[in-house]
């Protein structure tokens, strides 16, 4: 539950705000009901939930990639930075800093990896010898894409393409990165190594994150702070620890009952009520 | 229960064998040589990296894929080339890594269609909606009825599934690859982008497919808690290679397995 | 050589330098397509609308004449003075940029994340407007288009061929027109700069990558909207520059507009989405119609010209959807 | 009322099961939609089913006396259970499916159960965990083997085992039928017929022994008095350990022969209302807001002129519906357009919710809502309300058609008898009454008068028209220190008509002024922050908004208006209130299982908000265990915020506020 106190002053430092955003598609579905967040400065940010809580909207709604899909935010306010930016459009939240990494990681198929990587300085003006280094940079954070910098993105393998998605995300030089499920679909190797490429970006580049993540396990493991979403509203937020020893998030998100580990055969035909959904 | 389903995994016969099967595509090689066995009432996994071929093995099994080189045999009979539906009437039907669904039928309906290669009265029969033809309609409506009974979806029977929740149309898909009867069933990704709740359910409709009907279960899977506790044996493939084949346990201790795909040993 | 195989070659040559004049008609449609997945029916009509401007500008044509006259019955056809060539190729370009400002400000950017079929419906809505505009702003009278392109046939070239002929045959020279072959350079140049453009500047690849996946193009910061202006304009140039080799070729009238359904079987041929496709699709059509005329034609009775293209890209259709150099459809294992 | 008892035939549910085979043997008993289709049971086949059942416990040792608890949802298994138990002489047990491991323990221990016949794995995970503590309990036979498979069955049985066992023994020997319907003639009308646990609202729950021919008795008035017969039919979907279900389903069922229909599973009933339609149906007040909330939800989606229909003829009905419903006289003209709503709108409206059939409807268990209640009766719905307890066997009031009003609860019931006492208190005397508290003397003297008539502990009085009104329960009603009275229950019924007010809680007996508890209801008051852009994380974020706070206020201020109209009530106007930051919930033992509020508890577990809400102070700060249902415990913080509202003077002028 939140605590007014600590919500204030992370007010004052908070990088991104979203206060009580509702979102429609198409003029009918109610998607978000209402959700508010804060992400500090530097921090590490975690959205949690089951598919369709609304995170991935969360995410483009303060992307504004939302537009392109017929969604709209028809409630609340998004501040980036103290600015309102809700009427921006997506290249000019780039501008600002605030990029996001797609969900299902959609690089360019046809463009080679480092043309990928180029595409993502296309707002930045400051020059080729800029954008050089710190394409050796994403190299540097990634030595498997410069391996792999002149092949089709569209033959590399999904953890490759995570990375080159991230990498091209950071080539905006961005104070934020909205990341969405980098684990989807990854091997549990390539999972750890990418959630501390990011743990890397953020102490070493102070890149903020806000991640949406199904993998509650290694989300709650990186990240600061975390909300839960369900239905379109928060149900739950707290620092990332609370939250790992929050009875209901152990039980119905980390899959531990009680104290121990449950396998996955002693599954019960029935379970226990949520109690924020009553 | 059946004298089979008491036997411990190694002790079963074999229901197919997968014999030095290599498949490319225009030269790329996706599968390289592989071989192993799934067993009668077993529940095997099939594990690797992203692009180690799991998807195009199940393919291969299923009849998408012809490979160039190997046999498969199945219940004691190489397998011809022969095409995918013909697949599910052949005893082996499939689940999908992205759903496919028919979105504007409901969850009925869409059951409904997996009975399709069961179906003996043809379509003038079915038009006609008399005598033998709805007597099978009947009993087919019944089969799905214990289907959508036993995944506890009777309150999603008449909608329509493209406004379902992720976690039940996957539901749903399963629903409707049972509604084949099927001697062995492939999962891909069953559980991918569910939370954690929607796994445990779905982990126990799969033990409980395998317990009470039998059914022998292929699957491919990433989390790794639900590989090790659900499966009897998990198969590792990388690089189109098998570098791995053995009981949960032993997977979990196999060195090349902990450095092409699990990282740190899991807990 | 014998004479016979001389009719050969010029033929091949004739029809290597229609091809070229397909070839830059569908260079419009594989921009538009590639950078936003819409077949541009368009295309055919902006290059008519693109010679009308041009000659009007050109000869000093008062646009909307008739409008006026009919509104407030003033009596204006001329300006009195022509612009010079140059200049009026450089306004005619303005007019189309504005045209593509025009285009994404009131169609596509309503029609973001449609169905390609709806697309589709709008640019066919848009010919038809725009060969409405072209009709209202110059009239519907068909006029000669004369930049200064050089035409006509070469001696010189006659001469040298009538040496390779045999002795004593009454072959008298090859002929072939300046005009085309001043299109070929033309396009050849262009596909070179388009090419560069594409492969190695900030906005081609931009373009690149709009091509491949909208959404994430966006989430990079490019701008769709910008995009598409660039996108749009370009096809416009390439729309004037076949509309000016076609005008002074045949003269500019209302049936360049067909041309764009000439570009069809070539865009199968070469793929919709590749540059050079678009060059050797259009090649391929040309010699392909023209071989087919000389040898095929008088078999059944002439006329092939017409329907050989779509015969060929039906063949083609059935055996290389993707055409000789569309994009591989990326499947991963 | 002993006469009356004395001249009926069968005085036990085992007999009229008889009865009712014999009578109606092809008529449909009891429903249950499996596989996608009503399955139904003939009167003729539940007596094979239950007989099979009841055989089959005797053979695992179920002998007369014995008690058996009944734990799970409305199967017809755990019905024919019911019947099957009794049949042997034996007592049946229900108890709440929901109830926490405590709650289950405390009751199978106190009844001594030998055997529990549950639904499902949730259940016998439950007992299993309790094994220890109930070494009585021997056999545990469920219905729904889901899960169950790999469980040790040495004590656990599946239900079809059980049947089994009894239909062979049946099939060995014919004489075994013979003698078991033999031992059910023989069964007497004073045997105990069940005992019902109440939820009770102060400690430990007591159970309530009820005898076979006060059960039949009282049911065979309340089927005289809606004339329920064979022909009509319910849905059963309340807890199967509630009085209510048992008198309305199980008793009256087997008194009136009607058949009963289970739904599929808990989020299906809605849909199966709709398709069986029944003609009888009880659901508390909160079920109806449920409905019309629903209702108005989905009217706000439709087209406004769907929308501007609705609304029209909800006018029409709102003004004529009730009259109507009643014959009383009604313009020509009215009744014209009532038809016309009917059709239109009325109609459709009452085939959604599955009330088309409805003959007799009842609501009781709380004060309803004057304009809920209207609301339902103007589309033609024929529901009434009724007054009652467990003690009772149900029914002690009733409204008899015609005779309705939203503030009142009816009539005696035929042969009961009613008083009350000097302190208002409504004592009773009924043909259900229930004959003691299980092994509790001391309680069941507590609760009966010197000459015989139960104490219902609620406070009431009979109003001019005979129809008797309950202002609060007895203990509670209490006075002010100035010594006007105070009827909590009253005030706190007032709150909860709007409907953005879940729950309140009203303090002022021996205090000098009275201050309320509220809860927000979050749906309603959630969407309406929606609305409003306001931003909310949790129930606490949005209960301690200003926004919020200033419309509690609004509605509290309302409150006391009405209050000082009414001379009895003025003096005890609210004077402060508070939003509680958490809401009220019976797993932690604020509310009881049927949602009723624990006020002396909350007022021990809220002592500092008491405090604060009396000394003047204009906040708080809080924090609160909570219990999971397993058992497990966490803690809840907050500030909460207190608020002063305006007092009326008697004659409705304003009185300064303090």
């Amino acid at each position: 539950m939140a605590d007014t106190h600590t919500a204030e002053t992370s007010a004052e430092r908070a990088l991104l705000e979203l206060n009580n955003i509702e979102v429609i598609y198409n003029h009918v579905i109610l998607v978000l009901k209402g959700v508010s967040l804060s992400v500090p400065k530097g921090g590490i940010v975690a959205l949690l939930g089951a598919n369709g809580a609304g995170k991935t909207t969360t995410l483009k709604a303060i992307s504004n990639l939302l537009r392109a899909e017929r969604g709209d935010v028809t409630k609340g306010s998004i501040v980036l930075k103290g600015e309102h930016v809700h009427d921006l459009s997506p290249n000019e939240l780039v501008r600002r800093g605030c990029i996001q990494v797609m969900e299902g990681r959609h690089c360019f198929g046809h463009l080679s990896i480092e043309e990928n990587l180029l595409t993502g300085a296309y707002t930045r003006r400051d020059g080729g010898a800029a954008i050089k280094a710190d394409l050796e940079k994403v190299y540097s954070y990634f030595p498997r894409l410069r391996e792999r910098r002149s092949s089709q993105a569209g033959y590399t393998s999904g953890g490759e393409q995570q990375m080159c998605a991230i990498g091209r995300a950071l080539m905006a030089k961005p104070d934020m990165i909205l990341l969405d499920e980098p684990s989807m679909g990854l091997a549990p190797q390539l999972v750890e190594e990418i959630f501390e490429i990011v743990r890397q970006l953020n102490a070493n580049e102070g890149v903020t994150f806000l991640l949406a993540e199904q993998n509650t396990n290694v989300a709650l493991k990186y990240a600061t702070y975390g909300y839960i979403l369900e239905n379109g509203r928060v149900v739950l937020d707290g620092d990332a620890k609370s939250l790992r020893e929050n009875d209901d998030v152990k039980e119905f998100y980390l899959g531990i009952g009680g104290d121990s580990h449950s396998s996955f055969r002693n599954v019960k035909s029935y379970r226990r009520r949520k109690r924020w959904l009553n | 229960m059946s004298l089979v389903e008491t036997l411990p995994a190694s002790q079963r016969d074999i229901l197919l064998k997968v014999d030095n099967i290599s498949l490319s595509f225009g030269g790329v090689k996706a599968i390289t040589n592989i071989s192993f066995d799934i067993r009668v009432g077993e529940i095997r996994a099939i594990i690797g990296p992203n692009g180690a071929g799991k998807t195009s093995m199940l393919n291969v099994i299923n009849g998408f894929y012809h490979p160039q080189e190997g046999t498969i045999t199945f219940e004691g009979v190489p397998r011809p080339r022969m095409r995918p539906h013909h697949a599910a009437t052949h005893g082996v039907a499939r689940t999908f890594q992205n759903i496919a669904l028919f979105r504007g039928m409901s969850t009925l309906d869409n059951i409904m269609t997996g009975r399709g290669t069961l179906m003996k009265r043809n379509l003038l029969w079915q038009a006609l909606w008399t005598g033998p033809a709805e007597r099978e309609e009947i009993e087919h409506r019944e089969a799905v009825e214990k289907i959508i009974d036993f995944l506890e979806i009777q309150h999603i029977r008449k909608t329509p599934v493209g406004r379902l929740p992720y976690g039940l149309q996957k539901r749903v898909e399963l629903g409707r690859a049972l509604a084949a009867e099927p001697r062995l069933l492939l999962l891909d990704e069953p559980m991918a982008g569910m939370n954690r709740e929607e796994k445990e359910d779905m982990s126990r409709f799969i033990l409980d497919v395998n317990s009470q009907f039998g059914t022998t279960i292929a699957l491919i899977e990433h989390d790794m808690g639900v590989v090790m506790d659900l499966s009897d044996r998990v198969v590792v493939l990388d690089y189109g290679k098998k570098i791995g084949d053995g009981t949960p346990d032993e997977v979990r201790a196999n060195q090349d397995v902990i450095d092409a795909y699990l990282g740190v040993p899991h807990e | 050589m014998s004479p016979d195989f001389l009719y050969f070659i010029e033929t091949v040559l004739n029809g290597l330098m229609s091809g070229v004049m397909y070839s830059l008609v569908a260079l419009g449609f594989v921009l538009i397509f590639k950078a936003s997945g819409i077949f541009n029916f368009a295309q055919g009509v902006m290059a008519l609308f693109a010679a009308l401007t041009l000659v009007g500008l050109l000869t000093g044509q008062v646009p909307f004449a008739h409008l006026i006259h009919a509104i407030f019955g003033v009596e204006a056809q001329h300006w009195g003075a022509g612009m010079p060539a140059l200049l009026a190729v450089i306004g005619t370009m303005v007019v189309m940029i504005a045209l593509a400002f025009l285009i994404e400000r009131i169609v596509l950017k309503h029609l973001v994340n449609q169905e390609p079929i709806i697309l589709f419906m709008a640019t066919i809505g848009l010919a038809y407007f725009l060969e409405g505009l072209g009709d209202l702003m110059w009239g519907s009278d068909v006029k000669a288009l004369d930049i200064g392109v050089p035409s006509g046939g070469s001696f010189w070239w006659e001469d040298v061929t009538r040496e390779w002929a045999a002795e004593g045959s009454d072959y008298f020279g090859m002929y072939i027109d300046k005009l085309d072959v001043t299109a070929a350079i033309v396009a050849a140049v262009l596909v070179v700069a388009l090419s560069v453009f594409s492969q190695y500047t900030r906005m081609g690849r931009a373009l690149r990558a709009v091509a491949d996946d909208h959404q994430a193009a966006l989430s990079v910061g490019i701008s769709l909207r910008t995009i598409w202006v660039i996108v749009w304009s370009i096809a416009g140039f390439v729309a004037l520059v076949a509309g000016i080799m076609w005008g002074s070729k045949s003269g500019v009238q209302f049936s360049l507009s067909l041309i764009a359904l000439k570009a069809l079987p070539v865009l199968i041929l070469g793929g919709f989405t590749s540059i050079p496709g678009a060059i050797v699709g259009g090649l391929i059509i040309g010699v392909g119609e023209k071989l087919a005329e000389l040898y095929i034609g008088p078999l059944v009775g002439g006329a092939i010209e017409n329907w050989f293209a779509y015969v060929v890209a039906l063949v083609f259709l059935l055996y290389r959807p993707q055409g000789l150099f569309g994009d591989k459809i990326i499947e991963r294992i | 009322m002993a006469g009356d008892t004395a001249r009926l035939a069968e005085d036990t549910f085992p007999k009229l099961l008889l009865r009712n085979a014999a009578l109606f043997g092809d008529r449909p008993a009891m429903r249950e939609k499996d596989l996608g289709i009503w399955q139904t049971w003939t009167w003729s086949q539940m007596l094979e089913e239950v007989r099979a059942f009841s055989l089959g416990l005797r053979a695992l040792g179920l002998q007369a006396g014995g008690k058996v608890a009944i734990v799970g949802s409305n199967r017809p298994r755990l019905y024919w259970t019911f019947a099957a138990v009794q049949s042997l002489g034996a007592v049946p047990i229900p108890v709440y499916s929901d109830a926490v491991a405590e709650e289950m323990a405390f009751v199978l221990k106190h009844a001594e159960a030998t055997m529990a016949v549950v639904e499902d794995q949730e259940q016998v995970d439950k007992l299993i965990g309790l094994a220890k503590r109930l070494p009585k309990l021997k056999h545990i036979i469920y219905d729904d083997d889901r899960g169950l498979k790999n469980y040790d069955h040495t004590t656990l049985h599946p239900f079809d085992d059980v049947q089994d066992s009894g239909r062979s023994l049946a099939k060995a020997d014919a004489g075994v039928v013979a003698a078991w319907e033999k031992h059910i003639h023989e069964g007497k009308g004073s045997d105990t017929s069940v005992i019902l646990y109440t939820s009770g609202t102060t400690g430990q729950s007591k159970g309530v022994m009820l005898t076979a021919e006060r059960c039949v008795g009282a049911a065979r008035d309340t089927v005289a008095f809606d004339r329920l017969t064979e022909t009509d039919e319910t849905l059963a979907y309340l807890p199967l350990a509630w009085v209510g279900d048992h008198y309305l389903n199980y008793a009256q069922g087997m008194v009136a022969g009607f058949c009963i229909a289970c739904p599929e599973g808990p989020e299906t009933v809605a849909v199966d209302l709709k398709e069986i339609g029944p003609t009888f149906y009880f659901a508390p007040p909160r079920v109806f807001e449920g409905l019309l909330t629903q209702v108005m939800i989905r009217m706000e989606d439709a087209g406004a002129l769907k929308r501007r229909i609705f609304s029209y003829f909800m006018d029409v009905a709102k003004q004529h519906g009730e009259a109507i419903l009643d014959g009383k006289p009604v313009p020509f003209s009215a009744r014209l357009k009532y038809a016309l709503g009917n059709m239109l709108v009325y109609g459709p409206l009452k085939n959604v919710l599955g009330f088309s059939r409805i003959r007799v409807a009842y609501t009781a268990g709380e004060a309803i809502g004057p304009d809920l209640f209207s609301f339902f009766r103007s589309l033609g719905i024929n529901l009434k309300q009724l007054y009652g307890q467990t003690e009772a066997f149900l029914y002690v009031t009733a409204q008899p058609d015609g005779a309705v009003r939203a503030d009142t609860v009816g009539l005696p019931m035929a042969n009961v008898d009613i008083r009350i006492a000097d302190n208002g208190e409504v004592l009773f005397k009924s043909p259900g009454m229930f004959a003691g508290y299980y092994k509790d003397k001391a309680k069941t003297k507590e609760t009966l008068t010197k000459d015989g008539y139960v104490m219902t502990g609620d406070a009431g009085f009979f109003e001019a028209d005979g129809q008797l009104k309950i202002i609060d329960r007895a203990k509670d009603v209490g006075k002010l220190k100035d010594g006007t009275l105070f009827a909590p229950k009253y005030i706190e019924n007032k709150l909860k008509f709007f409907p953005d007010v879940k729950e309140a809680v009203a303090f002022g007996d021996q205090r000098d002024k009275v201050c309320v508890f509220l809860n927000i209801d979050l749906t309603s008051v959630g969407n309406w922050a929606e609305r409003n852009n306001i931003a909310y994380a949790s129930y606490q974020e949005l209960a301690n908004h200003p926004d919020v706070l200033a419309t509690m206020e609004k509605h509290v201020r309302q409150v006391n208006a009405d209050l000082a109209r009414e001379p009895q009530m003025a003096g005890a106007q609210i004077a402060r209130f508070l939003v509680l930051h958490k809401e009220l919930d019976a797993d932690d033992g604020e509310l009881t299982r049927t949602q009723k509020v624990r006020r002396g508890f909350i007022a021990e577990r809220y002592q500092p908000l008491i405090d604060a809400l009396y000394s003047g102070k204009n906040e708080c700060d809080i924090t609160t265990e909570v219990t999971y249902e397993d058992g497990r415990k966490g803690k809840l913080s907050a500030r909460v915020k207190i608020r002063d509202v305006e007092r009326f003077a008697a004659n409705g002028m304003k009185e300064a506020a303090e």
